[in-house]
């Protein structure tokens, strides 16, 4: 059994991989102290699956986090995104991951090696962190987003992709008596647009896989399919966990 | 050399302490940042106090990768070539020649053979962003405090900025092409606008080709006799073939190392990569140029010729194409690429200067050497790449990928360089779609370690390098 | 004659009441996601504080985000105006503003009468603003205030090198994540945002005394930081520094009242 | 004529140019098709108009109709920030945008200039991805005080009608050349009558309304949108005009094509009754000499070579400022709003040193940065509004 935590700026995951099914999974805040992410992973297995850190073959750690937390086996992004990608769908040529503080596109040749790959350069505009910083003004909870924006009654357009620049257009529209539902959904447009920007500076083929807690925003993965014209699989069951099950199979960095 | 002018301009005696400090150490014989500290404090005792001051403000990278064998004889012969070089230029001015500031798309023979002053603001600002650790961060915040943009280039900010608050002299004239961009042009003309500085344009059209440089050799000229005849200072041809002599000489250095890169392993550290075309700014100033030059070529031969490569004992070469070009506030990083992935440069959007086509300077006659010189400022770094259609640089790369064997590309780019930021995707597809060669492109800025920090820059490369080798597995 | 002056800003929103310029009663909410509406919730709370009425109102200048759709206001004016304004009004050896508000950062030049002469807002980004501040203390979990009286007890801070806002509050989680102490990232925090703040007072240049305004200037790490970057100390202010735009706002009631009366 | 022209033909004129697209397809464009002529677009005002206009040649010697082409409407660049990065000017990728949704597949030519680097660099992926018939790209020189210089321009404008007449076996004849001169001669007289009106005591129109109609100028036939303008500009002489305008205000800065940023200006209370806009004032600025012993052809480029420059001009300084307090003057301006998109070099460094001798000179100036799809009012709003609350 190998214990796969990704530890994210937000939350850490973690997945209990048992021969390449997952036996166990596990989701808590990261609060910006790796180390004790990883410690409370830990005793939560040991809490309900009675399973002590003895009696596990691995841990591997990825994600941003990785760094901070000592004698642990380490796994790069890329990598655990590649290897949870091709546990998902064996035959994907291309995996967009959509996380909190970034997206990541990699693109892979027939036998799933890296070919390339690219990511939002240090811009929330393709991010879930990008949904968070509007969701607080428009006081709606980022699960419920997809939710309030199929009530949109009219295309609306945001100018800025900038998240911050973006907050104050989103203020503006509210004083305008913009509705929530069309500012939602203008929001997701423009985070659906930027990720697919990204995703057309790599080589897209398919299968498609996508994963990351924004690939659970019906809205933007509609949007996705639309733009990208290829099949998309949605990494399942839960799309934030690839690189944790990515990271137990790697089993770490070589 | 004139040490009340070099006292005058702070950045003149940062840069001539830089230069002390660098010729105390490397010769000294520093090995490791510990003995640079005893050697800093050893002098305390010897050398004025401003020097040990620029010594503490060093960037301690580039010191420790400047120290390091493969790397340091090099590092200090270019250093005396360009204290060798500051020094003349403050002599000139002693002399009351008139200085001329030429833009870094030209070398300095006609301005020697003129027996004018002559310096290139950019190339000085340069080994401050390179040398100190906060390099000219606070000029370039100062100039946006003006009110210019700072998406205009810190290129031309930090230097102009550094001569309006007297931190480096006033040109009595300037000379420059009009390439490479906007932010240049914008930057020349307020100079010229604000100090009413004389400015001889070299007006570079938008393309690559005969007609393009039968104009553009006619400009050239045009601006060198403006100059002469503001000055009164007229080539003397004898000078003007001496120095063209010197620095066909230097530059035939250069393309040696060319032929050497393409080697397997490659035998030549990246770290002198922008130092290069630092040399290549005062070619035909000082024999210490051709020194700095050959010392790299001999360098590199003898490690060529025992089938040595630059990288540490064991780890396995991967051949990397810099595709934008070398981040001046992070000049150690083509040394931590070696070091720490395996990773040698084999060329660099930034200097890349094709000895094949560009060839030596005929100096045969005064015109044989003017058309000579034009051609090669006609094919500089930023004016080549730049003044045509995208084509060329992704066709330059292509061609150097193919004949060096690249193994993967990085695209370093220039936050402000607007021209720069319209490649990635189409080198993308050149390099990584056609030729199965990885990309990786990220935002820095050449001037400013705020914007990306050279951290940052390590993770990144850390895992592209990880993962470009767990596909070879 | 009672004026009365509305600040509705992107995080809270202000209402004060002044007997011509003696202030009366002030209150403060967080605002909600229709600006109308924070109007009239801070305008009928410091009403009731009063017991008055909008009868009682001679005249009311709205300011700040959404201040044309104020119903009640009869006027609106920018919010750099009246930070202007109220500051003056607030200390009069104030002759040059940094407003530090949700959004946006500004500084204000006023002349001898509290009225605009210049002034400079960011462009860019919300780095250097309330936002900012507000997303680095949730990294934290703490309020803003908070934050500023941790930064105090910082000795060593942290580089904050990032540009923008969201991926400074980024580089936070990782010096927390390296184990650097809280005190330390606040102070980095702080002496970045001072950093911001004194490009814009650069570019207009300092005269006469400096008053820090609006919620920010409440934040006592945040304005040490700022005194130590543009090296001098700021002007003590007769009243809480959040209110300062709707004060000035009631003091330009005041101001086009009379103005009207003059007129009639 | 189509009947939609008909129609059109029939509302007041000056209705009319107010209310025509703001670009691409209208039923001006739509009828020289059907006639069988030719629309080629240009991005940049150093492109002689003229020279293209006086081709003739092709079915029933139909004519070239070139149009500046805008991105107003663009509401995504998801595609064109592929190849261009975001730290490219927001015009370029809007424009090149809608070439690769294919809302400018009526062109039969296009010509880039080599002027802004930020749009020279959109020739690449329109020729690989969006394609036209004609692709030209003109290298302006960066200084206009040679005959070298002249030379060069010459020849680079001479070098396109040759690609346009090798593909359409197009020509011109020195009538022809006389004719396109008159007919655009006499489209900027009226263009700078309209300015005139604009900048009386009591302003006979808006800027908004001033820039419509200079848009509805770049997407229709000279011939019939100089009767358009003189019919316009009868109607709007018998108009009262604007009594206590707040302020009066000059724009100056990056090229515009839509009336969102003067709109929040005038919603304030001010008008814009002046600007120093490449696509405005400038771009009718400068007649061509019609003096019968000098070549056409000559006449025109010369025309363009030595009209109020473009930042990128570099010894045009002294004569863009000069410039600038001429129209300060002439249109009695109270307040100078220098806006630049961001990004802009040229107009950002440009607006810098203007800011810099305006302000020596007393005049009040706010500089601003604007995206151009901005739909975000707001931000703009307040620096706007206290910008005038300062100089009113």
């Amino acid at each position: 059994m190998i214990l796969g935590v990704d530890i994210g700026t937000a939350s850490t995951k973690a997945v209990l991989m048992d021969d390449s099914a997952i036996a166990w999974q596990c989701k808590i805040a990261t609060n910006a102290n790796p180390e004790a992410a990883v410690a409370a992973v830990l005793s939560a297995l040991q809490a309900e699956r009675t399973v002590d850190r003895a009696d596990l073959e691995k841990v591997v750690v990825t994600g941003w986090g990785q760094n901070e937390v000592a004698d642990v086996a380490k796994c790069d992004t890329v990598a655990s995104v590649v290897r949870g990608a091709l546990w998902n769908t064996p035959s994907a040529r291309t995996v967009l991951c959509m996380g909190a503080q970034e997206s990541l596109v990699v693109s892979l040749d027939p036998r799933g090696r890296v070919l390339g790959y690219a990511r939002n350069d240090r811009c929330a505009a393709g991010a879930g962190r990008f949904l968070e910083i509007i969701c607080e003004p428009l006081e709606c909870s980022v699960d419920a987003t997809a939710e309030v924006a199929s009530k949109a009654d009219r295309k609306l357009q945001l100018s800025t992709q900038c998240a911050v620049f973006a907050e104050s257009e989103v203020v503006s529209l509210v004083n305008d008596g913009e509705s929530v539902a069309n500012i939602m959904d203008g929001i997701l447009g423009t985070i659906a647009r930027n990720v697919i920007t990204l995703c057309k500076k790599v080589n897209k083929q398919e299968d498609f896989v996508v994963a990351g807690g924004l690939a659970r925003n019906e809205r933007i993965l509609r949007t996705l399919q639309d733009a990208l014209d290829v099949r998309l699989h949605r990494f399942g069951p839960e799309p934030e966990y690839i690189c944790a099950v990515g990271a137990a199979l790697a089993g770490g960095r070589s | 050399m004139s040490e009340a002018i070099i006292a005058k301009y702070p950045l003149f005696q940062r840069l001539d302490d830089v230069c002390t400090i660098a010729d105390y150490l490397l010769t000294q014989g520093a090995n490791d940042l510990e003995e640079v500290t005893d050697a800093l404090i050893s002098m305390c005792m010897t050398y004025p106090e401003h020097v040990v001051e620029t010594g503490l403000l060093m960037n301690v990278e580039v010191l420790a990768a400047s120290l390091k064998p493969k790397n340091r004889s090099h590092v200090h012969a270019h250093f005396m070539a360009i204290q060798k070089h500051l020094h003349d230029i403050t002599d000139q001015m002693e002399a009351g020649k008139p200085l001329v500031a030429h833009f870094p798309s030209m070398t300095p023979e006609p301005f020697i053979a003129m027996d004018l002053a002559y310096m290139c603001a950019e190339q000085l600002s340069l080994y401050l962003v390179g040398a100190l650790t906060d390099g000219v961060e606070e000029i370039l915040d100062a100039s946006e405090a003006d009110g210019i943009p700072g998406h205009s280039c810190g290129f031309q900010r930090a230097p102009f900025k550094a001569m309006e608050t007297g931190q480096l002299p006033m040109p009595d004239m300037f000379m420059c092409t009009t390439a490479p961009c906007n932010s240049s042009n914008m930057l020349y003309q307020m100079m010229m606008q604000r100090y009413d500085i004389p400015m001889f344009v070299c007006d570079s059209p938008y393309y690559w080709n005969d007609r393009s440089f039968d104009y553009f050799k006619e400009e050239y000229k045009r601006c060198l006799q403006g100059i002469s005849e503001l000055t009164g200072h007229t080539i003397d041809v004898d000078v003007l073939r001496e120095r063209v002599e010197m620095s066909n000489r230097q530059l035939q250095y250069m393309y040696e190392l060319q032929q050497l890169r393409r080697l397997k392993p490659n035998p030549d550290p990246g770290m002198h990569r922008a130092m290069d075309l630092a040399a290549w700014l005062m070619a035909g100033s000082n024999e210490e140029c051709i020194t700095y030059q050959k010392m790299c070529y001999d360098e590199a031969k003898a490690r060529a010729d025992k089938g040595l490569g630059v990288i540490p004992e064991g780890m396995k070469e991967i051949r990397t194409l810099h595709t934008y070009g070398w981040t001046a506030h992070f000049l150690s990083f083509p040394d931590w690429l070696e070091d720490e992935l395996g990773s040698t440069e084999l060329e660099c959007g930034l200097s890349i200067y094709p000895g094949e086509l560009v060839g030596l300077v005929d100096t045969t006659s005064l015109d044989t050497m003017l058309d000579g010189l034009a051609w090669r400022s006609f094919n500089a770094v930023m004016h080549r790449t730049v003044m045509t259609f995208s084509d060329l640089h992704i066709q330059d790369m292509v061609s150097v990928a193919t004949e060096y064997d690249a193994e993967v590309a990085l695209f370093a780019g220039n936050n402000t360089c607007k021209w720069g930021w319209t490649y990635p995707k189409m080198l993308t597809e050149a390099l990584q779609d056609n030729l199965g060669i990885p990309c990786l492109t990220w935002e820095t800025d050449l001037m400013d370690k705020r914007f990306r920090s050279p951290e940052d820059v390590k993770e990144m490369c850390r895992e592209f390098f990880n993962t470009v080798r767990m596909s070879e597995a | 004659m009672i004026f009365a002056g509305v600040d509705v800003g992107s995080l809270s929103a202000e209402a004060v009441l002044m007997e011509d310029d003696r202030l009366m009663a002030h209150s403060i909410i967080t605002v909600k996601p229709n600006p109308v509406q924070s109007a009239t919730i801070v305008m009928d709370e410091v009403l009731a504080e009063t017991g008055l009425t909008q009868d009682d109102i001679a005249f009311c200048v709205s300011t700040g985000y959404g201040r044309e759709r104020i119903p009640f206001a009869q006027h609106d004016i920018s919010e750099i105006s009246c930070h202007g304004k109220g500051a003056f009004w607030a200390n009069g050896d104030v002759r040059t503003i940094i407003d530090i508000g949700g959004q946006d950062a500004k500084v204000i030049r006023i002349d001898t009468n509290g009225d605009l002469v210049d002034f400079v807002m960011n462009d860019k980004c919300a780095a250097g603003t309330g936002r900012f501040l507000e997303g680095i203390a949730k990294t934290f979990g703490l309020k803003v205030w908070d934050l500023g009286d941790l930064a105090l007890a910082g000795g060593d801070p942290v580089p904050i090198s990032s540009i923008c806002t969201v991926f400074t509050n980024f580089d936070v989680m990782c010096f927390l994540a390296k184990g650097r102490s809280r005190a330390d990232v606040a102070l980095g925090v702080a002496d970045a945002l001072a950093t911001r703040i004194n490009r814009l007072v650069t570019s207009v240049g300092i005269e006469g005394g400096v008053a820090m305004t609006g919620g920010v200037a409440k934040n006592a790490g945040v304005v040490r930081s700022v005194e130590k970057v543009i090296g001098r100390k700021t002007c003590p202010l007769a009243t809480d520094p959040q209110i300062i735009g709707a004060v000035g706002a009631a003091l330009y009631a005041r101001e086009r009242y009379y103005k009207q009366q003059a007129a009639n | 004529m189509s009947s939609d022209v008909l129609t059109a033909a029939t509302a007041s004129a000056l209705d009319e140019l107010l209310t025509l697209p703001l670009r691409g397809d209208n039923p001006y464009i739509r009828e020289w098709k059907q006639k069988g002529g030719l629309v080629v677009g240009f991005v940049c005002s150093y492109v002689p108009e003229e020279l293209l206009v006086a081709h003739t040649g092709g079915v029933a010697n139909a004519r070239i109709l070139p149009i500046r082409l805008g991105a107003t409407g663009c509401t995504t660049t998801e595609d064109a920030d592929v190849y261009m990065h975001k730290f490219i000017c927001s015009f370029p990728r809007c424009l090149l945008q809608l070439g690769l949704d294919g809302e400018y597949n009526f062109l039969d030519g296009l010509v880039f200039t080599s002027c802004c680097e930020h749009m020279r660099r959109v020739y690449e992926p329109w020729r690989d991805r969006v394609g036209v018939g004609i692709q030209s790209m003109i290298s302006v020189p960066h200084a206009n005080t040679g005959d070298h210089h002249f030379q060069w321009y010459y020849d680079e404008a001479m070098n396109v009608l040759s690609d346009v007449d090798r593909k359409y076996g197009y020509h011109t004849t020195t009538q022809s050349l006389r004719d396109a001169i008159k007919t655009y001669n006499r489209y900027r007289e009226l263009m700078l009558e309209l300015y005139r009106l604009r900048a009386l005591d009591k302003p006979l129109l808006t800027g908004s309304e001033a820039m419509k109609i200079a848009i509805a100028g770049f997407n229709m036939p000279k011939e019939v949108f100089n009767d358009k303008l003189e019919a316009a500009i009868a109607e709007i002489s018998k108009r009262p005009g604007i009594e206590n305008v707040r302020a009066r205000i000059l724009i100056s800065g990056s090229y515009i094509d839509d009336t969102n940023l003067i709109d929040i200006i005038e919603s304030t209370g001010a008008v814009v009754v002046t600007d120093a806009l490449c696509m405005g004032r400038k771009h009718i600025e400068g007649m061509v000499d019609e003096s019968p012993e000098l070549d056409p052809r000559k006449a025109i480029v010369g025309r363009y070579f030595n009209k109020i420059s473009c930042p990128r001009m570099i010894h045009g300084l002294p004569d863009r400022l000069a410039f600038l307090n001429k129209l300060i003057a002439e249109a009695k301006v109270d307040g100078v709003i220098l806006e630049k998109m961001a990004f802009c070099d040229n107009h950002g460094i440009e607006n810098h040193i203007d800011e810099v001798e305006l302000e020596k000179a007393g005049v009040p100036v706010l500089k601003l940065e604007r995206e151009y799809m901005a739909t975000d009012t707001g931000r703009y709003k307040t620096r706007v509004q206290a910008f005038l609350e300062k100089i009113s």
